[in-house]
């Protein structure tokens, strides 16, 4: 559904992103994993047009999109919600969902903005709250939900549990698995690597700007390399 | 680096100076504010001091060039101007400039320099004062304020007075004090004294206070801008009270922006049209109208007569050498410029008469003319 | 008693049109956080455009009726806006602030400096349309009739600000761009078209503005911008930068304020401008956003 | 100061509220932390921990009770006053003074320990020029103490962002402080990195004679690191006590940790 | 940690366009972002290139002192007003580029050096003459003073309005602060235009004796280079500079911000106004106009243009502003093209000049030095390693 080929990308003079390769299936669900500085949200950032490449080619469902406009990409079905949650924080928690439906007709919009109310029903309470005023994993829930009322056809996370207490990444995850067993197909940095791996069906290592490991996330996770370098003892 | 760009300037100085042209012409140097926020000023007088050349554009048989620099209503510019003018073009005099402030700056370069400079129309006291290069083609507020002081009680039998003056204008100031020593010691009343500042176009707040107690004229002491917008609030609000305004009123905006709000409104100014009193005004109201196609203003006029003071300084002279002139101007009696006879007095103030004109259907139209 | 009526009439009038002007001047900081010095200018451009579509000079070969003109005009207006952004401010946009600051402060001074090159320095009269210019009286009250007429564009101007930017998808686009640009692209919004909206939207303001400015006035002249561009920003942030109510409200304060001070204190006339400021000083010392202003995280 | 036990206080607050409009985000908190302590600040998103750390650090006034710092009561303090008591802290999203050198961060750090000295900087003054000398040296000793030493010529926000995290916990300790606040440390950091942060905190403890008081979500990091935990929720104390105890208390896992832990 | 675009400190990059922003990590800025600017040099090269400036401001000096004795007087004038615009613009760098706060104060604290400085040095008859509305108030009518100590009180009273304005001043911050300051200028020009026993009001004081020389105007700037970058190799200027990268962080540094901002603003308010008080004895006059706003956005422009927080680009960009539009003046003079002659078109100049501006800022976003400074080493600019 998704294909980095050979990708090459610089910001402020530092190479970030040296020949990656990586593929998502349709479907599927993938992690993406490294330390830090590693060019994971860079990488994100360049699929969905907020960076330009300087070299390679990103295919989203058979087309070339790389150096479009991340507006256009955005429509395409590709979406990232990035990292941070970077709410509205002078829109409310309904006017944050209907900025992710932006580009959808209204029909589409008051239909996904059912569905999403149903996954999240904490938002439904705080609908005419402030975006700003939510606590962190009441954001990244919204975060969530505004990307989905893009009616995504890819969803791309960057670091879902960050800076999130405990209890809240567990349900954060819980959500992403539902959101995936209803078909969607999902591109996820997570910095906790045995999340991310218990959690997925195919995972990428990181390291230095280019793609020193990959494939299926239960070998991986056995893998001797990624327990010294990112699970720890 | 410092050095480079001080050896880079002192290169394109050099450069510059090598190119001077020919000695024949007789240069002039214009420092006008052609930009900047009083870029009205300099084109009006620019559009008379063209008039002027037109007319006359030779004296002893040389060409008088004019150089035009603008100031963009800046003083430290004004003076970097005049200096340009005086080093790089050579020029044997300096016109200029409209505001007083600005005039002092190059004065200061006219003393130095030795360059006689004559103001179209400074009339700031201060602009003349202790200075030997300095002259201005313009009377001077305290003449004016009493011209327009003894108008209001001797023809409008006037016995209260409001004044309204813009305080960022030294022209204003100085015209609204002189006029109200004159007034007062002739035995008016001075009910108000109302204030603004350049630019402010909401009188109304101030000419509320004075409907309850109208005064029989309100003299207002800036320019024809506010002037007009003044009458027009005023009237707007009821007040019928008879309008006295200086020099810096004559404009044909005053008329066009005031429309019937300003009739019946007197000014005192340097010359009227229609009766001009030397033929040269006449000759000048003819080609100003033929060369722009609207009716001649004061602000055009006075750079004319700078104009025609130099000319006739340098004629009475003999020579275009500044010290020359200079000694020429103090000696300029009795000399017919375009507002009128102009003479020159012991501290290079310009005496001449004043005329008060008012606004009859739109027109301006004579009223009287009062000799110094 | 009439007196502080007429004062009230006279600040009416001109509190609403502080408020015009400074609503156009808070729309664009809101979305770009750019202090856009030219918005004065601008205004004055719409004057201009407004006078020569009405008299039949330079632009349009037949006079033009009012209403023609004047929407004429704040088309026009628009238009150059989009382009003023487009040109001076786009490919700026991630660049320092200041820099920004300076291409906003070369535009005011290219189109004051090319309004003297192109159509003289000195004023021009602005003439008056639909007899406005008519004063009723009402007992001891003189009331010209455009007193009557600003405030109800203002109002109307106002109302349908707070549509756009508070009910349409426009407004939410705008309003979710002036906190966080690069999201607001990931929800699909072409932001370069949503700037470039608010700009055209600010610049119609502004020329509003600038036609009720001139009608008042009964004038234009190229440097006549420059007073309102500075009133409208000082009560732009009198109500708190970047909101719209804000705008108005200190708008109207600021006209407000001036009005009575002359009206009360008229020996003090002299510092009328300096009392707007003082105000603005004393009411950013009790609170540093402004009236209405949005606390900005650090 | 020598290492006192768990004895001596090094921040002790009695009745701590700290109102946002009508809300408070920390209501009546009492805290010790003993001097020399590694001690934890858990809670969810919003508990007030935060919140409290800039009430400590001076950044925020509280609207009731008091804080005492090395028995010293801080009220009316600023935050710079705070820091010259001997509190250091780092933030919850980096500060570095990003466009500066590494070697100017660590600097600046030093400034509690600096004279302004201008005359002397105007006039060149032999004196100035080999204190500056003797500052420059100090932070290249700190840095290589951390292993950052071959970045210090680097503008600070181009290191990466582990680096990054490192030089503030640097520069906090240039001015010598007594008492460290850190503010999710470990954020962002992959499992190795944590582990690393760890060690880093345990040996800058030992040399630098410090007390710790440290929020951060990762459970095992904070198990492993702290001596006691204090956790927070709705901007009070919910627990308190060793890592076992706490993670056993119900409560905390009621409102923070969950079922899996 | 959402981080909207911030009003944040001038000079740093605040847009999410450039991808600089991500979750309130410190990212790079803008591309062209240079390590800064006054380090402490050590080793022989410090002596070396403190021997060269040494020497090169001997020469300079030498040069202003010659050059004024010649007829090139148009130049000297010009460089003059260069040289002033460089003291002005250097001391107005320290507050907005060094220190990050972005104020819009120079026209303030030059008139209130100006005004100072010329009341102290016209002599009594020429103050008798000049107020001709009401008279000088006592006991000035009696005071002269020569240059030095007029110049010196004219820094002083801006110094010490600067402390007095900056109490207040500096709880706001960003564009807020930017008003206020612009705001205080306005004030100091009505207060100028009203107290007309202090200041002759709008009619303005003239005949003030010549005493600016460009030798005298070029040793202002020399102390002013001094004792600024002096200071920004010492501790104080790192404070200054932390303040401008994060406030925040300084004040958990133990920096005390209110203090540092204050002490900024105080050096930059002494140097404007001695720039103001030689500006006034350069022009002779002095009246409340001179000093309205423009006043303040010229030299904005100079130190953007030159590159906010590098004071060699204050400099350069000083005499840029003051030679620069002396040149353009050749776009309004009479040319001759195929024998004919056009003649000037009066206000072109300051058409192509905006243009100009517009076109420079967009090809040198961070000005033309950015926060380079000029060295002597080989390596050329300090920093650009």
């Amino acid at each position: 559904m998704l294909k980095v080929d050979n990708l090459h990308v610089a910001y402020d003079g530092i190479q970030a992103l040296r020949g990656v390769r990586l593929e998502v299936p349709r479907g599927s669900l993938v992690a993406l994993i490294g330390a830090n500085g590693a060019g994971k949200s860079t990488l994100l950032r360049a699929i969905a047009g907020l960076l330009q490449p300087r070299a390679g080619r990103i295919e989203f469902e058979g087309r070339a999109i790389q150096g479009r406009p991340a507006h256009r990409i955005a429509r395409e079905g590709l979406v990232l919600v990035p990292e941070g949650r970077r709410m509205f924080p002078n829109l409310t928690v309904e006017e944050n969902l209907k900025m992710g439906g932006f580009a959808r007709s209204e029909a589409d919009v008051r239909r996904a903005e059912v569905e999403v109310l149903e996954l999240f029903p904490r938002l439904r309470e705080r609908r005419r709250q402030l975006g700003g005023t939510l606590s962190g994993g009441e954001q990244q829930m919204l975060a969530l939900g505004r990307a989905l009322m893009a009616r995504p056809r890819l969803l791309m996370i960057d670091e879902p549990s960050l800076g999130l207490a405990p209890k809240i990444v567990l349900q954060v995850f819980d959500a992403l698995r539902r959101i995936h067993a209803g078909g969607l197909t999902l591109l996820l940095i997570e910095q906790n690597a045995r999340l991310a791996l218990q959690n997925s069906d195919h995972a990428y290592v990181l390291e230095t700007g280019e793609i020193a490991l990959e494939g299926p996330s239960r070998s991986l996770i056995e893998d001797p390399r990624v327990r010294e370098a990112y699970l720890g003892a | 680096m410092l050095g480079w760009t001080m050896a880079a300037l002192l290169a394109l100085g050099l450069a510059q100076e090598a190119g001077s042209t020919p000695p024949e012409k007789i240069k002039v140097g214009v420092v006008l504010s052609m930009t900047g926020d009083t870029a009205a000023f300099g084109e009006q007088t620019w559009a008379g001091l063209q008039v002027a050349k037109e007319m006359k554009p030779k004296v002893l048989d040389r060409e008088i060039e004019l150089v035009l620099v603008d100031d963009k209503s800046d003083k430290i510019e004004a003076a970097v101007a005049a200096q340009r003018v005086v080093q790089r073009d050579k020029v044997v005099a300096i016109l200029g400039e409209v505001a007083s402030s600005r005039s002092m700056a190059i004065a200061s370069v006219a003393e130095a320099k030795k360059v006689p400079q004559i103001s179209p129309s400074s009339t700031n006291p201060l602009v003349t004062q202790g200075k030997r290069y300095v002259f201005r083609a313009c009377f001077i507020d305290s003449f004016q304020g009493e011209v327009i002081a003894n108008f209001a009680v001797d023809h409008l039998e006037a016995k209260t007075a409001v004044v309204f003056k813009d305080i960022a204008q030294d022209y204003s100031v100085g015209l609204a004090s002189f006029f109200k020593t004159t007034f007062v010691k002739r035995g008016g009343k001075i009910t108000q004294e109302l204030k603004y500042q350049t630019g402010d176009q909401d009188f109304s707040p101030q000419l509320t206070l004075l409907k309850s107690e109208p005064p029989d004229v309100i003299v207002v002491t800036g320019y024809y801008q506010e002037a007009a917008q003044i009458a027009k609030q005023a009237r707007g609000l009821g007040l019928k009270s008879v309008f006295l305004a200086g020099d810096g009123a004559e404009a044909p905006e005053l008329v066009q922006i005031g429309g019937a709000a300003v009739e019946g409104l007197y000014f005192s100014t340097h010359f009227d049209e229609k009766s001009a009193t030397t033929a040269l005004g006449d000759a000048y109201v003819k080609a100003f109208r033929k060369k722009h196609q609207t009716a001649p203003d004061g602000l055009g006029a006075l750079g004319a007569d700078a104009y025609f003071m130099l000319a006739g300084a340098i004629e009475q002279a003999g020579s275009a050498e500044p010290e020359k002139i200079r000694t020429a101007l103090e000696q300029l009696k009795g000399f017919e410029g375009v507002s009128g006879v102009i003479t020159v007095d012991a501290k290079h103030n310009t005496l001449k008469s004043a005329v008060i004109r008012t606004v009859k259907n739109g027109e301006f139209v004579y009223v009287a003319t009062v000799n110094p | 008693m009439d007196l502080i009526l007429q004062q009230l009439i006279n600040l009416l009038s001109l509190g609403s049109l502080y408020a015009l002007v400074a609503i156009g001047y808070t729309l664009v900081y809101g979305v770009l956080r750019l202090i856009n010095f030219a918005h004065g200018d601008v205004l004055m451009l719409g004057a201009y455009l407004a006078l020569f579509l009405l008299t039949g000079m330079h632009l349009s070969p037949v006079p033009l009726p009012w209403p023609l003109a004047f929407a004429g005009a704040v088309a026009l207006t628009a238009l150059a806006g989009v382009a003023l952004e487009r040109v001076a401010y786009r490919p700026l946009r991630s660049a320092p602030r200041l820099s920004l600051l300076i291409t906003a402060i070369g535009a005011s001074l290219f189109l004051e400096n090319f309004g003297i090159v192109a159509f003289g320095g000195r004023p021009l009269a602005f003439p008056d349309v639909g007899n406005l210019d008519r004063v009723v009286q009402l007992g001891a009250l003189s009331v010209p009739i455009l007193s009557l007429w600003i405030p109800g564009v203002t109002a109307l101007t106002l109302g349908v600000t707070f549509w756009i930017v508070y009910r349409s998808k426009v407004g939410m686009a705008m309003r979710a761009i002036s906190r966080d640009r690069e999201t607001a692209q990931l929800m699909g919004v072409d932001t370069n078209r949503v700037i470039s909206l608010t700009f055209g939207l600010g610049s119609a303001l502004a020329a509003v503005g600038g036609i009720m400015w001139s009608l008042k006035f009964a004038q234009v002249n190229p440097l006549m911008g420059v007073l309102p561009g500075i009133k409208a920003f000082v009560a732009a942030v009198l109500g708190g930068i970047g909101s719209v109510a804000g705008a108005a409200l200190g708008g109207f304060l600021l006209g407000g304020l001036e009005v009575l001070f002359v009206a009360f204190l008229p020996d003090w006339s002299g510092y009328r401008d300096a009392l707007a400021f003082f105000i603005l000083i004393a009411i950013l010392l009790l609170r540093p956003t402004g009236i209405m202003g949005e606390e900005l995280p650090e | 100061m020598a290492r006192g036990g768990l004895t001596e206080t090094a921040i002790r607050l009695t009745g701590v509220t700290v109102r946002f409009g009508g809300l408070a985000a920390v209501s009546a908190m009492d805290l010790a932390v003993g001097a020399g302590s590694i001690h934890g600040l858990i809670g969810p998103n919003g508990a007030g921990k935060t919140t409290l750390f800039n009430a400590v650090s001076g950044f925020v006034h509280r609207d009731a009770g008091r804080i005492e710092i090395l028995s010293v009561d801080t009220a009316g303090r600023g935050a710079h006053e705070v820091a010259a008591l001997g509190v250091g802290r780092t933030f919850q999203n980096i500060r570095l003074f990003g466009e500066l050198s590494v070697l100017e961060n660590v600097l600046i750090g030093f400034h509690l320990r600096t004279r302004a000295m201008p005359v002397s900087a105007i006039l060149r003054l032999p004196g100035f020029g080999r204190r500056e000398a003797e500052l420059v040296t100090d932070a290249r000793a700190l840095l290589s103490e951390v292993g950052l030493g071959a970045e210090a010529e680097k503008p600070a926000h181009t290191l990466p962002y582990g680096h990054q995290r490192k030089l503030e916990i640097v520069r906090a300790l240039a001015s010598r402080p007594k008492v460290l606040l850190l503010d999710e440390p470990a954020a962002g950091m992959n499992t190795r990195e944590k582990e690393e942060l760890r060690a880093f905190l345990r040996g800058v403890r030992e040399r630098h004679n410090l007390t710790l008081l440290v929020i951060e979500h990762d459970v095992k990091l904070v198990l492993g690191l702290c001596e006691r935990i204090t956790v927070m929720d709705h901007g009070e104390r919910i627990s308190e006590g060793d890592p076992e105890t706490v993670r056993r208390d119900p409560k905390v896992i009621e409102a923070y940790l969950g079922e899996a832990v | 940690m959402t981080r909207p675009p911030e009003t944040g400190p001038p000079g740093r990059t605040s847009s999410s366009d450039s991808g600089a922003v991500s979750g309130g990590r410190v990212t790079p800025p803008a591309a062209e972002a240079q390590i800064s600017d006054f380090r402490s040099q050590k080793g022989s090269g410090a002596f070396v290139s403190r021997a060269f400036t040494v020497v090169s401001i001997a020469a300079l000096y030498y040069l202003s002192h010659r050059l004024s004795g010649t007829e090139a007087t148009y130049l000297v004038h010009v460089l003059t007003v260069g040289t002033i615009y460089a003291v002005l613009a250097t001391s107005y760098n320290l507050v907005n580029g060094i220190t990050g706060q972005f104020s819009l104060q120079p026209n303030a604290f030059a008139a209130i050096g100006a005004y100072t400085a010329a009341i102290l040095t016209l002599s009594p008859e020429e103050k008798a003459m000049t107020f001709i509305l009401e008279p000088i108030l006592p006991p000035f009518d009696r005071i002269q003073l020569p240059f030095l100590p007029a110049l010196l009180a004219g820094g002083g009273m801006a110094a010490a309005f600067a402390v007095l304005v900056g109490l207040p001043v500096f709880r706001v911050r960003g564009d807020y602060l930017a008003i206020v300051t612009l705001g205080f200028g306005e004030i100091v020009r009505i207060v100028a235009t009203n107290a007309i026993g202090l200041t002759n009001g709008a009619l303005g004081l003239k005949g003030l004796p010549p005493y600016t020389t460009l030798t005298g105007a070029f040793v202002w700037l020399v102390v002013t280079l001094v004792v600024i970058t002096g200071l920004l190799r010492s501790p104080v200027g790192r404070a200054w500079r932390s303040i401008r990268e994060d406030e925040q962080a300084a004040r958990a540094a133990g920096i005390n911000v209110f203090r540092y901002k204050l002490s900024a603003f105080v050096v930059s308010a002494f140097f404007q106004g001695v720039g103001g008080a030689l500006l006034a004895h350069l022009l002779t006059t002095v009246d409340p106009k001179q000093f309205n706003f423009f006043f303040t956005f010229n030299l904005l422009i100079i130190i953007v243009v030159g590159g906010l927080g590098s004071m060699t680009g204050a400099v350069v960009g000083s005499f840029l502003f003051a030679g620069g539009s002396e040149l353009l003046r050749v776009v309004e003079e009479p040319i001759t093209i195929a024998g004919r002659e056009f003649e000037g078109i009066p206000g072109l100049r300051m058409v192509i000049f905006s243009a100009l501006l517009i076109v420079i800022m967009l090809f040198f976003r961070r000005g033309l030095f950015g926060r380079r400074e000029f060295s002597w080493s080989i390596r050329g600019w300090r920093g650009a390693a």
